[in-house]
């Protein structure tokens, strides 16, 4: 090993020592362009003291008023900065590089607080379930801790407790799934994933009801994730380990090979293309891993399936969006280069996820699975429109995940509406002739799936019409008929629900539909708003997303 | 005035069918009303032509364009000239006096100002037929006439006979429809048009030679199209199998439309569309095959029938051959044939009139077996039925005798083996006839007086007719006026008509303008054939006699000869249709229904199953164990590497 | 020494980790494999921090050190509490949802 | 701008089904008027579009154009041509008909909840099928064109699934069921072919760059648009297949029995007459418009497949015990002959087929509705269990054989002129298939007496003792459609005029001439 190739750190030991440093340059920390996470993150800490401080009536409220101002504080954030051209022209890199500042990073940013606020109403519901011993109760378990069944937990409940740290948590989360999307290097990649991914283990144990399913849920959840990102991490190491660094524009230098002032180690590894590949194959694993491609999807349907249903509806629209977002920035910004090696492969995973979702999804009987497999589906479908590498295929996938976010989030918060005795009544038999008992609700519900279905006038299909579009004009036909044949099939089984809905006749033991609060209400409300305003009018949005279209080098 | 010539009797129609009960009471009197307006109508038009020279005696009216698109014009236009307007008086006139008749024949249907209004309907189509200027125009007439004839003939639609009969009759004729529309076709795609005088005169320059030539292959074509036309129509054979079940209409329906006019339209199409037929020898030896086979055909069935409207029936298909035969002729044969039409149309008409008035008093019994001796009973009947018979059979004098014998004739004049046959055979047809006749005759009006002493009322005569209230021994009398007149009118027609248009051949030289009249020669002299004529007629006549004149008509039909029970089944060609046609085509269609649920639609099911079973197979690899879950992964993740690797290697 | 021994030996860590995790039962067992997992990979990242002879690999060793740290606190939460509902921490006894 | 026309025409019953899906459950009868009134103002709307239309004028008139979707490039872009006109006028003319004959079909049968309210939701999706069926004659945006296409199987499919036939044998569970499986049948279907012709709207998107109908036949014509042989044929296929689903065309017909045999008379009525016009509209102007080439090249299968669907058709519904399923056969039939008479690319054929629309939704009403108010009145669909109808009921015997009459084309009857047309204009290209094709009409007769036969002739079926004849609203609803019937039969100008024009552009689309006849004739 060669003296010059040995770091300075040692040498310096070995040198006697210069007279102490007066002063050292901190890193600049460009906080106004931060402010969107910052703020979040600062408001989730808040949550965290607020649980040790404020007496327990007043958590509840306390932590809704937090969490609520935080989101929608966020979002403003978001907007001043996308107004002030951070999205387009005065798009750049913060924070020493580490988080990038622009079009794409915006617009999820912003589509994930939406996501999130709305989620926090699902999140803060209290009137589905009768109040216990004159307390409301919302969906969370009174005291996770204590064992299912068990005195403790009657104790707990007789108190009134409730796990309030829920908000904070979903903070968190939202934290983190802000910053995955605009992580610029690497590390900050694996650190926002974890920031994001431990949050929603927890809170997918929280369940009230069915607790069994939950920690089961959260238990696979976890090992699965953790099993995930611990790939992911191998992959960052050879990327690093073939780049030398952990930017991503650096390390996009050295993979297309206009990178000056090649140190002789770089150039040992940067001949060594196997690095790269393993390393990018790795990565992009954890990816699709959280966005729930085949074949890593399996553990979507046990875990939506499990968890409770408002954070069931909030993983499944956001942490697509930031995955996806995540996605789109390593395979535009870091890995243009190989663009010939991983098109292959992702178009081979997208026609796989697209199929095997929309098949296995026809034979389910519970309503949650029912939506995690139509998600995997989706997922095919975005990614048909990541993999189209040019501009349309950004923009196109970032309308369909704001549109399909929505639509999710509200399909999710209307299952919470059914309910039987044994909580939320998700077997699909048990919504027999929902559409003769309360009309609203299911005709809601019905346009949610039609959205899913891809059917005009709808948020769904103006999304797939821009995904599949940018796939047909990138080269990608065959993904295209690969694409509408599944969704036919898909169709079926979103039908299969509406005809249960409609056209059988409702049973006497059926299920009741639960009167919200406005909390819900609004959530349904918006969801379904934004899934006919995005189908009927969706020019503006289609503008917005092509705006920011442009990731920041 | 030629437009109000048809407009008559459809307004007629229209009142009568839509006009609700408040009309049953006045209804017989307009629909009547109506068609002697027309009759009026058309004499007056007559009377005009006349007033003209023989050559410009072809009117048109042009009223509006049909159908206009592009290369494509069918307009409505009418053409009037010396063949329609003698089919204008013909229909017209009889059709008048058969209104009339049955005013009183229906006196006691509750239905019968539908009666009128489908009679009116049917003299309009009629008229279009045979005044129609272009063959499309024919073509609804002619469909028209069909409808009518379907009404008609399952008028009393209780009984199941008469619905099947008027279904058949309408489904036979459709496929000789088939044959007018693709002959229409043909003419399109050759002509660019099919208006009669662009057509005939485009065929017969191109066959003088004054024009591009067609290929006869085409005008034979068009000409075997309009011959299967005329052959449903006509119910020539093949397709004659409808006109028997027919019979189940109402009396007067059989006389007008089933004797006198419709059944006759074959005939017409064939004689307007000479030139083409001229052009098409083969076509026209075919023709003239049909008719004989026809002839023949109908002439035995009538000999066997015990049904005295079926034996009419079939006799009346025996004529059109005359007829068709005649037609087939060419330039010599069609003024005689259109000219027997006409006689035909008098005297079978006159007979079928004479036959309901048979069963109006005998309680709407058919069975010749169980009439006898009438003639005392109902003299004018017996008289006027009697004059039709002798025109029929060709009594010297009697407008039957100057038709048949032109016809005879002009089929010796075609010369050569095929004039012998024809010749022999029309002779022979003329013999049958009358024999067949006489049987009618006889077993009707002479003999002892079989329907006194019958076990019941008849079987096969349930209170179907209205008029046929008390069963028991029936208690035969003479028909009111309102019925006698227009039979004695038609037994003048029946007498007359023959001198009158067979003097100086006053007839054939009116028509010549139209289809062109020759004189064929025949290889014996006209006296000879006449003498012949008469010969076989009489012993015809004298067989008839020999069996059902001198000994008794047994009431229960013997079983016959092998022949004889041949025909009364119309030697089984009826059997024929069902075995092949009607049984094949439910076996046809079970089969296809079959195919179309477990095929057709089992394919797409059969996909919706096996995406199914994929689906629940798949299904199973979501097993539940984490680890199993961690093991696709890691197994997807090993996939992925490879494939980049792999994609670089290639 | 060759500093590319040291990648083989993370990788070896690393595989060995992953097989751990596909072939053991108890919940803590395969988190435990994980947690070896994640240290190949630093093993790794500090390698090419040397051959590199930059800090980034080894700072994000540290990361990877606290992240582990706090995947074990939420791990453990959940497996004990699975464990105490029901007095097993084998992954196989929990499959009530699958198909 | 002038007054949106078109968009008004559209818009109007749309906004209808609005209000009256809003209508309170207890007013009933009003939310029926209301859906009466604005049905009878859009056809006032569609009769002035047709006044308006000049026939020899330009191709497309009353033209519209905004932006919608610029970043697909998608335009509000209406405009009609002949063909456009006469099917807006036969939708807007239908669906009067067809609520005066469902007016009590969806009454309730007990109420279920107060909000439950079916009368109001049948009539406000038949208004909002309406609506959408006219957009879709409108559009010369292929991708408006394909929204609407698409988003009309929504209401159709919960109009065939939620409001069956009272009268059902197997009580109402069996009924139910097969309802709802007609009601996914049709909709999976239509949705495949739906699904398919979206993956060729972007394909030709991608390949011409725009969806404007007008400006893709312009620049193919001007040879500055080229589209490869094989990608055109594959985007003609990916239209075709739609268009053959939804018209339908043998082997994709068996969607059609099911679904009018379930559903309601007038909703069957609204299926075959109207909303099926759509697919053989749009393979006349999309078909034959964009993929001109393609069409040439697959006019051999797509005539023989029509071929099979006359026969087939008309030899199936001979087979058939069910009268309302009886008559879908015969609409496929019927199909058969309007798709035949598109691509056999001669004027008359061209022509032909589109009476043949026309002519056959109004034939298809009559004898579809009568039979609707025979079935409501003894509760069977059973060929077998009628019998001497025309004793007690002459009226409607009278109306229904008239109907009959109709389908099997008689001379003098509106559908005469289109089969004739469609007939000759095959014969003078193809001789064997308009031979072939002539078998069809004997077949009609067949199936169309049978029918009448067995129902309304021969003695009195016991049951049937006390049937009333057809009713003041029933007659309403049939005399006008049996008078224009007759009138179009017998005067049928006014139509040809509107849609000569339109052909004469389609045939310069597919540069097609008629074949000239053998010898001149003697003028």
């Amino acid at each position: 090993m060669s003296a010059s190739a040995v770091h300075g750190l040692w040498t310096d030991l070995a040198a006697p020592a210069a007279e102490p440093i007066a002063r050292i340059q901190a890193p600049t920390i460009e906080y106004a362009q931060l402010s969107p996470v910052l703020i979040v993150i600062g408001a989730a800490v808040l949550g965290i003291l607020v649980e040790a401080f404020v007496p327990r009536r007043g958590r509840y409220h306390a932590q809704l008023f937090v969490s609520g101002v935080a989101l929608a504080a966020g979002f403003a954030a978001v907007v001043a900065l996308a107004v002030s051209g951070y999205a387009t022209t005065g798009a750049g890199v913060a924070a020493e590089g580490a988080v990038a500042v622009d079009g794409p990073a915006l617009f999820l940013q912003g589509v994930i607080l939406l996501v999130g606020l709305v989620a926090l109403f699902t999140f803060a519901e209290r009137r589905l379930d009768p109040a216990t011993h004159g307390n409301p109760v919302d969906s969370f378990a009174a005291q996770a801790a204590s064992v299912p069944g068990s005195d403790s937990e009657k104790a707990a409940v007789k108190a009134g407790f409730t796990t309030t740290e829920v908000f904070p948590l979903l903070l968190f989360a939202v934290g983190g799934m802000m910053v995955f999307p605009a992580a610029n290097d690497l590390l900050t990649l694996f650190i926002a994933l974890e920031v994001f991914s431990l949050p929603l283990y927890l809170l997918c144990a929280l369940a009230r009801r069915k607790r069994l399913l939950s920690q089961e849920a959260a238990v696979k959840y976890f090992l699965l994730g953790a099993f995930a990102s611990a790939f992911t991490l191998f992959g960052i190491a050879l990327l690093y380990g073939y780049a030398g660094s952990v930017n991503y524009g650096r390390i996009a230098q050295v993979v297309e090979g206009t990178v000056q002032e090649v140190s002789p180690a770089l150039a040992g590894t940067m001949g060594n293309d196997v690095l790269l590949l393993i390393g990018a194959a790795l990565v992009t694993m954890g990816l699709l891993f959280k966005v729930g491609a085949v074949p890593f999807h399996m553990w979507t349907p046990d875990v939506y399936q499990g968890a409770p249903t408002p954070v069931t509806g909030f993983m499944a629209s956001a942490t697509k969006v930031a995955a996806f977002g995540a996605l789109l920035r390593l395979l535009y910004v870091v890995l243009p280069g190989l663009r010939w090696d991983w098109r292959p492969v992702m178009w081979a995973v997208a026609a796989v996820t697209m199929v095997i979702g929309a098949i296995v999804a026809i034979t389910q009987t519970d309503i949650k699975r029912l939506l995690a497999y139509s998600s995997i589906a989706h997922a095919g479908f975005i990614l048909a429109g990541v993999i189209a590498t040019r501009p349309e295929g950004i923009s196109s996938v970032l309308f369909y995940l704001a549109a399909y976010s929505f639509v999710t989030v509200g399909a999710f918060a209307v299952v919470t509406l059914v309910r039987d005795a044994g909580g939320e009544a998700t077997h699909l038999s048990k919504w027999a002739g929902l559409g003769r008992r309360s009309p609203l609700v299911a005709a809601v519900f019905a346009v949610f799936l039609l959205a899913f279905a891809g059917i005009p006038l709808t948020s769904g299909f103006a999304g797939k019409f821009a995904v599949f579009k940018a796939a047909a004009e990138g080269g990608a036909a065959p993904l295209v008929v690969v694409g509408v044949l599944s969704s036919a099939v898909a169709a079926f089984f979103y039908i299969r629900v509406i005809v249960l809905m409609f056209f059988s006749e409702p049973k006497p033991e059926g299920p009741t539909v639960a009167v919200p609060s406005p909390l819900t209400t609004t959530a349904i409300a918006v969801g379904a708003a934004v899934t006919v305003v995005l189908g009927v009018a969706p020019q503006y949005f289609l503008d917005l997303a092509n705006s920011a279209g442009v990731f920041v080098r | 005035m030629i437009a109000l010539l048809i407009a008559a009797p459809l307004l007629g129609a229209a009142v009568l069918l839509c006009g609700g009960r408040r009309l049953d009471k006045a209804g017989h009197w307009i629909g009547t009303a109506l068609a002697f307006v027309s009759f009026g109508l058309g004499a007056v038009l007559f009377a005009g032509l006349l007033g003209r020279g023989a050559e410009d005696r072809t009117l048109v009216q042009h009223l509006y364009s049909w159908v206009p698109v592009e290369g494509f014009q069918a307009d409505v236009a009418f053409r009037l000239d010396q063949l329609s307007i003698t089919f204008v008086l013909l229909i017209t006139g009889v059709g008048s006096l058969i209104h009339v008749y049955s005013i009183g024949y229906m006196e006691h249907d509750e239905r019968r100002r539908r009666f009128f209004g489908y009679l009116n309907l049917f003299l309009a189509a009629m008229l279009i037929l045979v005044l129609a200027d272009n063959y499309l125009l024919l073509y609804l007439g002619w469909e028209g006439v069909g409808l009518a004839s379907y009404l008609l003939i399952g008028f009393w639609q209780h009984k199941p006979s008469a619905a099947t009969a008027a279904k058949k009759a309408f489904l036979v004729n459709r496929v000789g429809d088939m044959g007018l529309s693709i002959a229409v076709m043909l003419m399109f795609t050759t002509f660019g048009t099919f208006a009669f005088t662009p057509v005939l005169d485009s065929v017969g320059a191109a066959t003088s030679g004054a024009a591009a030539p067609v290929g006869e292959g085409t005008l034979t074509a068009i000409a075997l199209m309009l011959l299967l036309a005329a052959c449903g129509k006509s119910a020539q054979v093949p397709l004659q199998s409808w006109l028997g079940d027919a019979m189940e209409g109402p009396t007067p329906v059989s006389a007008l439309i089933h004797a006198a006019t419709m059944v006759t339209a074959g005939v017409y199409l064939i004689v307007r569309s000479g030139a083409i037929f001229d052009a098409a020898p083969d076509a026209q030896l075919v023709v003239t095959v049909v008719g004989a086979v026809t002839l023949i055909f109908g002439a035995i069935v009538g000999c066997a029938k015990d049904d005295i409207k079926k034996a009419l029936a079939g006799s009346t298909m025996s004529q059109i051959g005359y007829m068709v035969l005649a037609a087939g002729l060419g330039p010599i044969g069609y003024a005689v044939a259109i000219m027997h039409l006409v006689t035909h149309g008098f005297f079978k008409a006159g007979l079928f009139l004479g036959a309901g008035s048979v069963m109006h008093g005998m309680n709407d019994e058919v069975d010749m077996r169980k009439y006898g001796g009438l003639r005392k009973y109902m003299p004018v009947t017996f008289v006027t039925f009697g004059l039709g018979y002798l025109a029929i059979i060709g009594f010297p004098g009697l407008s039957g005798f100057f038709s048949k014998d032109l016809i005879i004739e002009a089929a010796f004049a075609k010369g050569g083996v095929q004039g012998w046959i024809l010749g022999t055979v029309t002779l022979v047809g003329a013999g049958i006839t009358a024999y067949y006749m006489t049987r009618v005759m006889l077993m009707t009006f002479f003999g002892e007086e079989r329907w006194r002493n019958l076990p019941a009322a008849s079987p096969d005569a349930p209170d179907v007719e209205p008029a046929a209230g008390h069963g028991g021994v029936p208690h035969p009398h003479e028909s009111p006026k309102v019925m006698t007149v227009p039979m004695i009118v038609l037994a003048f027609g029946s007498v007359f008509a023959g001198a009158f248009f067979g003097i100086g051949e006053r007839f054939v030289h009116w028509l010549e303008p139209v289809t062109s009249f020759e004189h064929g020669h025949p290889p014996v002299s006209a006296l000879t054939v006449t003498a012949a004529t008469v010969t076989v007629m009489a012993i015809g006549v004298g067989l008839a006699w020999l069996h059902y004149g001198r000994r008794p008509v047994p009431v229960v039909a013997p079983r016959g000869s092998l022949l004889t029970r041949a025909a009364r089944r119309d030697l089984y060609q009826d059997d024929f249709n069902h075995v092949v046609l009607v049984r094949g085509g439910e076996h046809l269609t079970r089969s296809l229904v079959y195919v179309d649920h477990t095929l057709v639609d089992g394919v797409v099911n059969g996909t919706a199953a096996g995406v199914g079973g994929l689906s629940s197979r798949m299904r199973r690899l979501q097993n539940g164990f984490a680890r199993s879950y961690a093991v696709s992964m890691f197994g997807g993740t090993a996939v992925l590497v490879a494939a980049t690797l792999l994609m670089r290697a290639v | 020494m060759n500093p590319v021994n040291y990648l083989y030996l993370a990788a070896l860590l690393f595989t060995i980790g992953a097989t751990g995790v596909l072939v053991r039962r108890n919940a803590i067992v395969v988190f435990m494999c994980i947690e070896l997992m994640l240290n190949a990979c630093n093993l790794s990242l500090i390698a090419f921090s040397r051959m590199h002879g930059n800090l980034d690999g080894q700072i994000i060793a540290f990361f990877t050190m606290v992240v582990a740290a706090a995947e074990v606190v939420v791990g453990l939460a959940i497996i004990v509490s699975l464990f105490r509902t029901r007095h097993s921490a084998s992954v196989d006894d929990a499959r009530l949802m699958k198909l | 701008m002038s007054f949106p026309l078109l968009t008004a025409t559209a818009v109007l019953p749309a906004l209808g089904a609005v209000a009256t899906a809003a209508v309170p459950a207890a007013r009933r009868t009003a939310a029926k008027w209301l859906a009466l009134l604005v049905s009878l103002a859009t056809l006032v709307l569609a009769v002035v579009v047709a006044v308006r239309f000049e026939p020899g004028g330009a191709r497309y008139q009353l033209t519209e154009t905004y932006e919608w979707i610029p970043a697909f490039g998608v335009r509000w872009e209406l405009g009609v041509d002949g063909i456009g006109v006469a099917l807006m006028l036969l939708t807007a003319l239908l669906i009067p008909f067809i609520v005066l004959a469902g007016w009590h079909d969806a009454d309730p049968l007990e109420t279920r909840s107060k909000r439950w309210r079916p009368t109001q939701g049948f009539f406000a999706l038949i208004l909002m099928v309406e609506a959408m069926v006219i957009l879709s004659f409108e559009a010369t945006d292929v991708f408006l064109f394909y929204i609407f296409f698409e988003a009309m199987l929504i209401p159709m499919y919960f109009l065939i699934g939620g409001f069956g036939d009272r009268a059902h044998q197997g009580g109402e569970e069996a009924a139910a069921t097969q309802r709802s499986y007609a009601a996914v049948k049709f909709l999976l279907y239509n949705l495949a072919g739906g699904l398919i012709m979206l993956a060729a709207v972007i394909g030709l998107y991608v390949a011409a760059g725009s969806f404007s109908l007008p400006d893709i036949v312009a620049a193919r014509a001007s040879g500055e648009l080229e589209m490869g042989a094989n990608t055109e044929r594959l985007l003609f296929l990916g239209f075709f297949f739609a268009f053959a689903v939804k018209a339908p065309l043998w082997p994709l017909h068996t969607w059609l029995p099911n679904a009018m045999g379930e559903a309601t008379a007038p909703v069957a009525v609204l299926i075959t007459a109207v909303v099926d016009k759509v697919g053989t509209f749009a393979m006349l102007r999309f078909c034959l418009g964009l993929f001109p080439e393609a069409s040439k090249w697959a006019t051999p299968v797509v005539l023989v497949l029509a071929l099979i669907s006359i026969v087939y058709g008309a030899l199936l519904a001979v087979g058939q015990r069910d009268i309302k399923r009886l008559v879908a056969y015969a609409s496929i039939s019927h199909f058969g002959f309007i798709i035949l008479g598109i691509f056999v690319m001669t004027s008359q054929g061209q022509s032909g087929a589109t009476l043949y629309m026309v002519n056959h939704g109004i034939s298809t009403a009559a004898l579809m509705l009568v039979a609707g108010f025979l079935i409501s009145r003894r509760g069977s669909r059973l060929i077998a269990d009628y019998g001497g109808v025309q004793k007690v009921a002459p009226v409607l015997a009278g109306t229904f054989l008239i109907g009959g009459l109709a389908t099997l084309s008689l001379p003098g009857l509106a559908p005469f002129v289109s089969e004739f047309l469609v007939l000759v204009g095959a014969f003078a290209r193809y001789p064997v298939v308009g031979i072939i094709a002539t078998f069809g009409i004997v077949l009609a007769a067949l199936y169309t007496l049978v029918l009448y036969q067995r129902t309304m002739t021969g003695p009195v079926k016991p049951e049937l003792v006390k049937l009333p004849d057809l009713r003041v609203r029933e007659l309403a609803v049939v005399a006008p459609l049996i008078a224009l019937l007759i009138f179009l039969g017998v005067y049928p100008k006014p139509l040809t005029d509107l849609v000569n024009p339109a052909v004469r552009h389609t045939m310069s689309d597919v540069q097609e001439h008629d074949p000239e006849p053998e010898v001149e004739a003697a003028k």
